[in-house]
């Protein structure tokens, strides 16, 4: 565990980019975890997402930090809600992909053979379904999706792009050496995975799930954007279509627009600052050459 | 130092590559062809495998240490088949026959530390009890191959260079202490320089705790260093086997010979007299390029 | 002692059936032809497991198209009573392959697809079958994206090379980055900025259809020209990011070439460095990208709903929206069937079609 | 065919007359942890129509050293100083490190030529053998296609090469076929020099042979020089007229080749030759190099050598010693040598000039 640490901190001193990718991303969890709290701060005491809470239309002030909606709602308070649901589904989407991901690239890469043919196969076939007019429909047909609903769906349709990428790490790892070297030396199986090619891996599995998360996210703004995400729940991408649809951009009401495109425009300068860093610090390859 | 014989019996071994691309035309490539021969640690000795790239050495290192189930043919060791050895039997194998593997920085996981090599093999093999007691044994073993344990413990693979890389692998072996040590190629990436000293431990790991090696190796003068027996491997099959003294001095077989004469011989005096005859049909290397693993970006 | 076992005879191998050995034969003499069979059945797997998830996951969802096109005729038609929409039920339900359990269900949907090509009757325009209503729609999806997918990959692998080539220069640097961040932004981001931008307030663009309705559909320079203007903002807010993620990823798969050995051994030759970066080093590095553009070539067949509802632009994404509207089934499952039917073949040819491409390139053997 | 009989004619003539004067060159990285000195203070003269040999352990600069005598030092790598003179077939100098970069193209393959390490991946995979002679001859000449077609099969004939090899593809080419091709553009503008890097590295004994001896028929067919770079001291002695002996960035001792093997003079070389098992004979144990290759970041203060240096003497951590021409009875040239073993009593005035 210690050395675990050791490693994870030699990563964090490795870039600068690294750590303002992740001090960002940090930030806004912490936000998301306690928009609870901060709405009610927001609120004074009265929710102030409720409609008529405050005259509709307002540009900035001293009380609504960020102005007002057509329906009288604290914007700000709309976006601290609306980020929290949409990290959440993209927490959920980015974990069970990852997870789903890594479990089938490990088992199909590490053990081979027709397992491999079989997993590989079933992740193709996943591969070619088109997710977003999947998405569409059930967003259109099932009513009242739950965040982690829509967050399992998306996550059916990105596992298998995970699985691809780490099981192609897998197999150029597993007749390495030192994997070898393990086998004689009475280690198993899940041993050897855990502790000689998980490590490795890491950076992979890190950056893929940052993507998915992302890519989650923005999937389904995309969605709403158009008008056909599920709407039961705020978050980043609804408010777009309300600024969209109220137009509120002809009307001067610029915060409504602003603040979503502000908070998911950080976000994913966040998760590619993380990237690039992670790239730097692990493509040896690429540094040499770059001489970065 | 053998209470016992043991023994390590190759016979009728063959080896066929089917791969993924092979599969789909029956076809095959035959690595190792219908090999059979014995190692036993009584008296203890160093055997030669000998041959070029291709040949089929490092499969059949593979198949003895149990990391490749042969086609056909059988691995075993005092009369059990290495393939279908369970629980205790395979510890008692395990414990018996090690590897030395060719490319002395592959061997590291460049995860962790160099020490953690020689951790594992304490642990999983009950060598030592507790910490201070193992750490004991590691540096014992350390300097038993001329490396200073300060050297080497606490740093990173790429912090060593080869020839430490290498020598910590025959700590390892130290403190296994097996019967029988596989080496494939220790010493080819190795300098002139460090070769001999790692070849001079080889060998008296022989005189002093005899353990028997299998040394796999294309360099003919190596192999005449560490004298004992040969077997010249051409094409998967044996072509010539007997006494390095015999088969190097006199040379039967015409792919031995073929072999011999191609060796420069290190002395400005005794430079080859006649040009070489050029092969020009040599096998075409075959290369089978994956196809690269790519998305469309965005949508 | 190592005692070297005298060679035994050969293990005799099984005989096998002879159809299998005469398969064998031809396959050792014909490996291309081989590969290919083998490639070619691999695809019809895909496809059919594809299309075998999509049909399930439709009929598995809730909602009842029956019902909807039944809800459509009363508000058309106002007349209802409970006889006739009993034997309409029915009737509909024939049609639309709707009778009996799922399996069969399946086994009718699939017979019709893949023997008689039919994909059922549509429902936004009973009794027309899908196909043809997804064909009418496909001309400008195919107009749109393929000409904006040519472009960006054309622009963005010259840019892409050259920006890694002179990695060194900070010039290069700067828009490295730049791509880099422009190349994960949602191009409906751009879109919406264009659209405000360019139509709203500057008015100089239409932001909306796919041509001027004042035209008839021909051959008329004033059709030409309006098809043009109206394509304009749809095709570059999907080009601007296409660019930038082709520059990405051919600088990513430049640079770490540009350590080749062939690349050093190029400039020992004294070869002019215009010549080592086209005829060495891009040569080598372009394969990727070509199954790249093939790739998405395959994949503008469902459209991009996006931007086509943005623009209101009448291509297959645009119909997806409206099939989806009114439970149209046939014609959803079509264009997904669509979608994944271009995906699939664009790789089965670029399979069969890359030992041509690239002389390394042998699966066969 | 008359264009090149006539330059053959020039090479055999001028056999002897220096080629290429190498003065104290540096080549440095930038790394992490520091500055990496990996050639550091190369002296070293090259004479036309000879067959140098360059020997050292890994690590002792010697792949380094090759590329920056081309010039194609890469970042992080870079010339830190020294100069490489360059002797053309009319009389002319030239420092090699002062050109400009369209110069030194000019100069490349014309007269420098290179055949690197890694020769199995030198080759443009996506390219016809045919077309890779084609651009290199065009570089340098105003030959015709057609002209160039019709002289391929012939080159690759000089080397041992069926004529199809020309309509093939590198992968399609075993590791010493690939080493024969490149030789062959070497033949094909008839360059001055040859600078081979571990030419038989990674090749089976038999193609190692073939190899080596396509080599020396460069220059004895025509008259090319070769510098040949090998840690494998055993092609050293089967193929080089003089040993130059790198050990940390530096040459520790140049001279004939039998002197090398028959009386090596510095500590290092001795040992280098004492690690060399042959085939036949007593078998006896040999000594091998106690301790570990410096690192180029931190070379040992004055004698590179003297940490693992059975003879090493107070003066040896202090000074760094200066490679000088020694007194030897047997060699028909001094050889030089960097040891304080000899510059003490032995040393003659005559400062560093390699080889004269």
């Amino acid at each position: 565990m210690r050395r675990f640490a050791r490693s994870l901190w030699k990563l964090w001193s490795s870039s600068h980019k690294f750590q303002i990718g992740i001090v960002i991303i940090a930030v806004f969890v912490v936000v998301a975890i306690l928009h609870g709290p901060i709405v009610a701060t927001i609120g004074h005491g009265q929710d102030p997402l409720g409609t008529a809470a405050y005259t509709p239309w307002q540009l900035p002030s001293r009380t609504n930090i960020l102005g007002t909606d057509r329906y009288g709602r604290d914007i700000l308070a709309l976006t601290v809600t609306g980020l929290a649901s949409s990290l959440q589904v993209g927490a959920v989407a980015g974990l069970i992909s990852t997870v789903v991901g890594v479990l089938v690239a490990f088992i199909a890469g590490y053990k081979g053979g027709k397992l491999d043919s079989l997993l590989s196969g079933t992740a193709d076939v996943f591969l070619v379904v088109p997710s977003l007019p999947i998405l569409i429909t059930l967003s259109a047909y099932v009513t009242n999706l739950s965040l982690a609903a829509i967050g399992v769906i998306l996550a059916i349709f990105s596992w298998a792009l995970a699985a691809r990428t780490i099981r192609s790490q897998v197999l150029s790892l597993r007749t390495r050496p030192y994997v070898e070297l393990a086998k004689v030396s009475r280690m198993s199986d899940l041993e050897i995975i855990v502790q000689e090619l998980v490590p490795n891996l890491l950076p992979f599995i890190g950056v893929g799930f940052a993507n998915a998360v992302l890519g989650s996210i923005f999937a389904l703004v995309g969605l709403e954007v158009i008008g056909l995400g599920p709407s039961n729940v705020i978050d980043l991408g609804l408010m777009l279509n309300w600024a969209i649809g109220w137009g509120t951009l002809s009307l001067g009401m610029w915060p409504m627009f602003v603040a979503p495109i502000f908070v998911l425009g950080m976000l994913f300068f966040a998760v590619n600052l993380i990237n690039i860093g992670l790239e730097e610090t692990y493509n040896p390859r690429l540094r040499k050459v770059a001489g970065a | 130092m053998a209470d016992s014989e043991n023994r390590i019996e190759v016979s009728h071994v063959t080896h066929e590559f089917h791969g993924a691309a092979l599969r789909a035309t029956g076809g095959k490539l035959v690595a190792v062809n219908d090999v059979s021969f014995s190692l036993t640690d009584s008296p203890p000795q160093i055997v030669n495998l000998v041959g070029q790239s291709g040949s089929g050495k490092s499969t059949l290192a593979r198949i003895i240490l149990g990391l490749q189930k042969p086609t056909r043919g059988s691995v075993t060791f005092n009369g059990k088949d290495v393939y279908r050895l369970g629980g205790r039997d395979k510890e008692e194998y395990l414990r018996s026959v090690q590897p030395v593997f060719q490319d002395p920085y592959g061997i590291f996981n460049p995860f962790y530390k160099v020490d953690r090599v020689l951790w594992k093999a304490i642990k999983k093999f009950h060598l030592a009890k507790g910490r201070s007691d193992g750490l004991e044994v590691i540096e014992r073993s350390l300097r038993a191959v001329d490396l200073r344990p300060e050297d080497v413990l606490g740093r990173y693979p790429h912090q060593l260079s080869g020839g430490q890389r290498q020598r910590v692998m025959l700590a390892r072996v130290h403190m296994l202490q097996p019967r029988f040590i596989i080496a494939d190629e220790p010493v080819s990436m190795l300098d002139a320089a460090v070769r001999v000293l790692f070849l001079n431990i080889l060998i008296d790991f022989r005189d002093k705790y005899g353990m028997t090696t299998l040394f796999i190796t294309h360099d003919l003068s190596t192999s005449y260093y560490v004298g004992g027996d040969i077997m010249v491997m051409h094409k998967g099959g044996i072509v010539e086997s007997g006494k390095v003294d015999d088969v190097l001095v006199n040379p039967e077989h015409p792919y031995t010979r073929m072999l011999l004469s191609s060796v420069p011989v290190p002395d400005p005096d005794a430079r080859w007299k006649d040009r070489a005859q050029v092969v020009l049909a040599e096998e075409e290397e075959e290369l089978v390029v994956d196809k690269p693993d790519i998305e469309a970006p965005n949508p | 002692m190592a005692e070297i076992v005298s060679q035994g005879p050969p293990v005799s191998q099984p005989s096998e059936p002879r159809l299998v050995s005469a398969y064998r034969a031809f396959t050792v003499n014909h490996p291309l032809v081989a590969y290919a069979a083998r490639r070619f059945g691999i695809y019809l797997f895909t496809l059919w497991g594809s299309i075998t998830i999509t049909f399930f996951f439709f009929r598995l969802i809730p909602g009842n198209p029956i019902d909807a096109y039944i809800q459509n005729l009363q508000t058309a038609q106002q007349n209802y009573s409970v006889h006739a929409s009993q034997a309409t039920v029915q009737y509909y339900k024939q049609v639309f392959g709707l009778n009996g359990n799922l399996f069969e269900q399946y086994y009718h949907y699939m017979y019709q697809l893949f023997v008689q090509h039919n994909l059922g009757p549509s429902l936004l325009n009973y009794p027309t079958p899908s196909q043809f209503v997804i064909a009418r729609a496909l001309p400008w999806t195919i107009g749109l994206l393929g000409t904006a997918t040519v472009i960006m990959w054309v622009l963005g692998v010259v840019l892409g090379a050259l920006i890694g080539w002179k990695r060194d220069k900070a010039v290069s640097e700067f828009w490295t980055y730049v791509t880099i961040a422009l190349s994960h932004i949602p191009y409906y981001f751009v879109a919406l900025i264009l659209v405000f931008l360019l139509s709203y307030r500057l008015n100089l663009l239409p932001s909306s259809a796919a041509y001027d309705p004042g035209y008839s559909i021909g051959l008329s320079m004033g059709f030409i020209k309006s098809v043009l203007q109206h394509a304009i903002l749809p095709a570059i807010s999907i080009i601007i990011i296409g660019v930038a993620s082709w520059m990405v990823g051919t600088r990513m798969l430049l640079v770490p070439m540009l350590g080749e050995d062939f690349l050093t051994f190029a400039e020992a030759k004294g070869l002019k460095p215009r010549h080592i970066l086209t005829r060495y080093a891009m040569r080598n590095c372009w394969l990727p990208q070509v199954i790249g553009l093939g790739i998405s070539l395959g994949s503008i067949f469902n459209g991009n709903i996006i931007v086509e509802q943005l623009f209101n632009y009448p291509g297959v994404g645009n119909l997806f929206v409206q099939a989806i509207g009114q439970l149209d089934y046939n014609t959803i499952m079509g264009i997904v069937e669509l979608a994944i039917f271009g995906v699939l073949t664009a790789n089965l040819i670029l399979d069969l079609l890359m030992p041509a491409l690239d002389p390394r390139v042998k699966y066969w053997k | 065919m008359a264009v090149r009989q006539q330059a053959l004619e020039d090479n055999k003539s001028a056999a002897g007359t220096p080629l290429l004067d190498v003065r104290d060159l540096r080549v440095y990285y930038n790394t992490v942890s520091g500055v990496s000195r990996a050639v550091d203070g190369v002296d070293l003269s090259v004479r036309r129509g000879e067959i140098l040999g360059i020997a050292g352990e890994s690590g002792s600069g010697k792949s380094t050293l090759t590329t920056a005598l081309l010039r194609l030092t890469k970042p992080p790598g870079f010339i830190a100083g020294g100069s490489i003179i360059f002797h053309s077939r009319d009389g002319e100098l030239v420092d090699l490190m002062k050109v400009s970069e369209a110069q030194m193209r000019s100069y490349r393959w014309r007269n420098l030529s290179y055949l690197p390490q890694g020769s199995m991946n030198s080759l443009n995979p996506v390219m016809r053998i045919s077309d890779q002679f084609e651009d290199v001859i065009r570089a340098h000449s105003d030959r015709s296609t057609q002209e160039i077609r019709d002289i391929v099969p012939e080159l690759l004939r000089q080397v041992g090469l069926e004529p199809h090899v020309a309509k093939m593809y590198p992968h399609e080419l075993s590791g010493g076929m690939k080493q024969r091709v490149i030789i062959a553009m070497a033949v094909a503008l008839n360059s001055d020099l040859v600078v081979a890097d571990e030419p038989t590295t990674a090749l089976d004994v038999h193609i190692q042979r073939v190899v080596i001896q396509t080599l020396g028929a460069l220059r004895d067919n025509f008259g090319m020089t070769v510098i040949l770079v090998t840690h494998d001291m055993a092609v050293h002695a089967e193929l080089a007229d003089r040993v130059a002996v790198m050990y940390a960035g530096s040459i520790v001792e140049v001279g004939d080749v039998r002197q090398i093997f028959k009386d090596p003079k510095h500590p290092y070389t001795k040992g280098l030759i004492g690690s060399i098992p042959r085939i036949g004979g007593e078998r006896r144990r040999l000594s091998g190099i106690q301790g570990n290759t410096p690192s180029p970041t931190n070379w040992p203060s004055g004698c590179r050598f003297h940490p693992r240096c059975p003879y090493v003497m107070d003066v040896c951590p202090r000074e760094v010693p200066r490679l000088l021409p020694i007194r030897d009875g047997q060699a028909r040239q001094k050889p030089l040598v960097a040891c304080h073993l000899y510059t003490e009593v032995q040393a003659e005035s005559g400062g560093r000039d390699g080889g004269q």
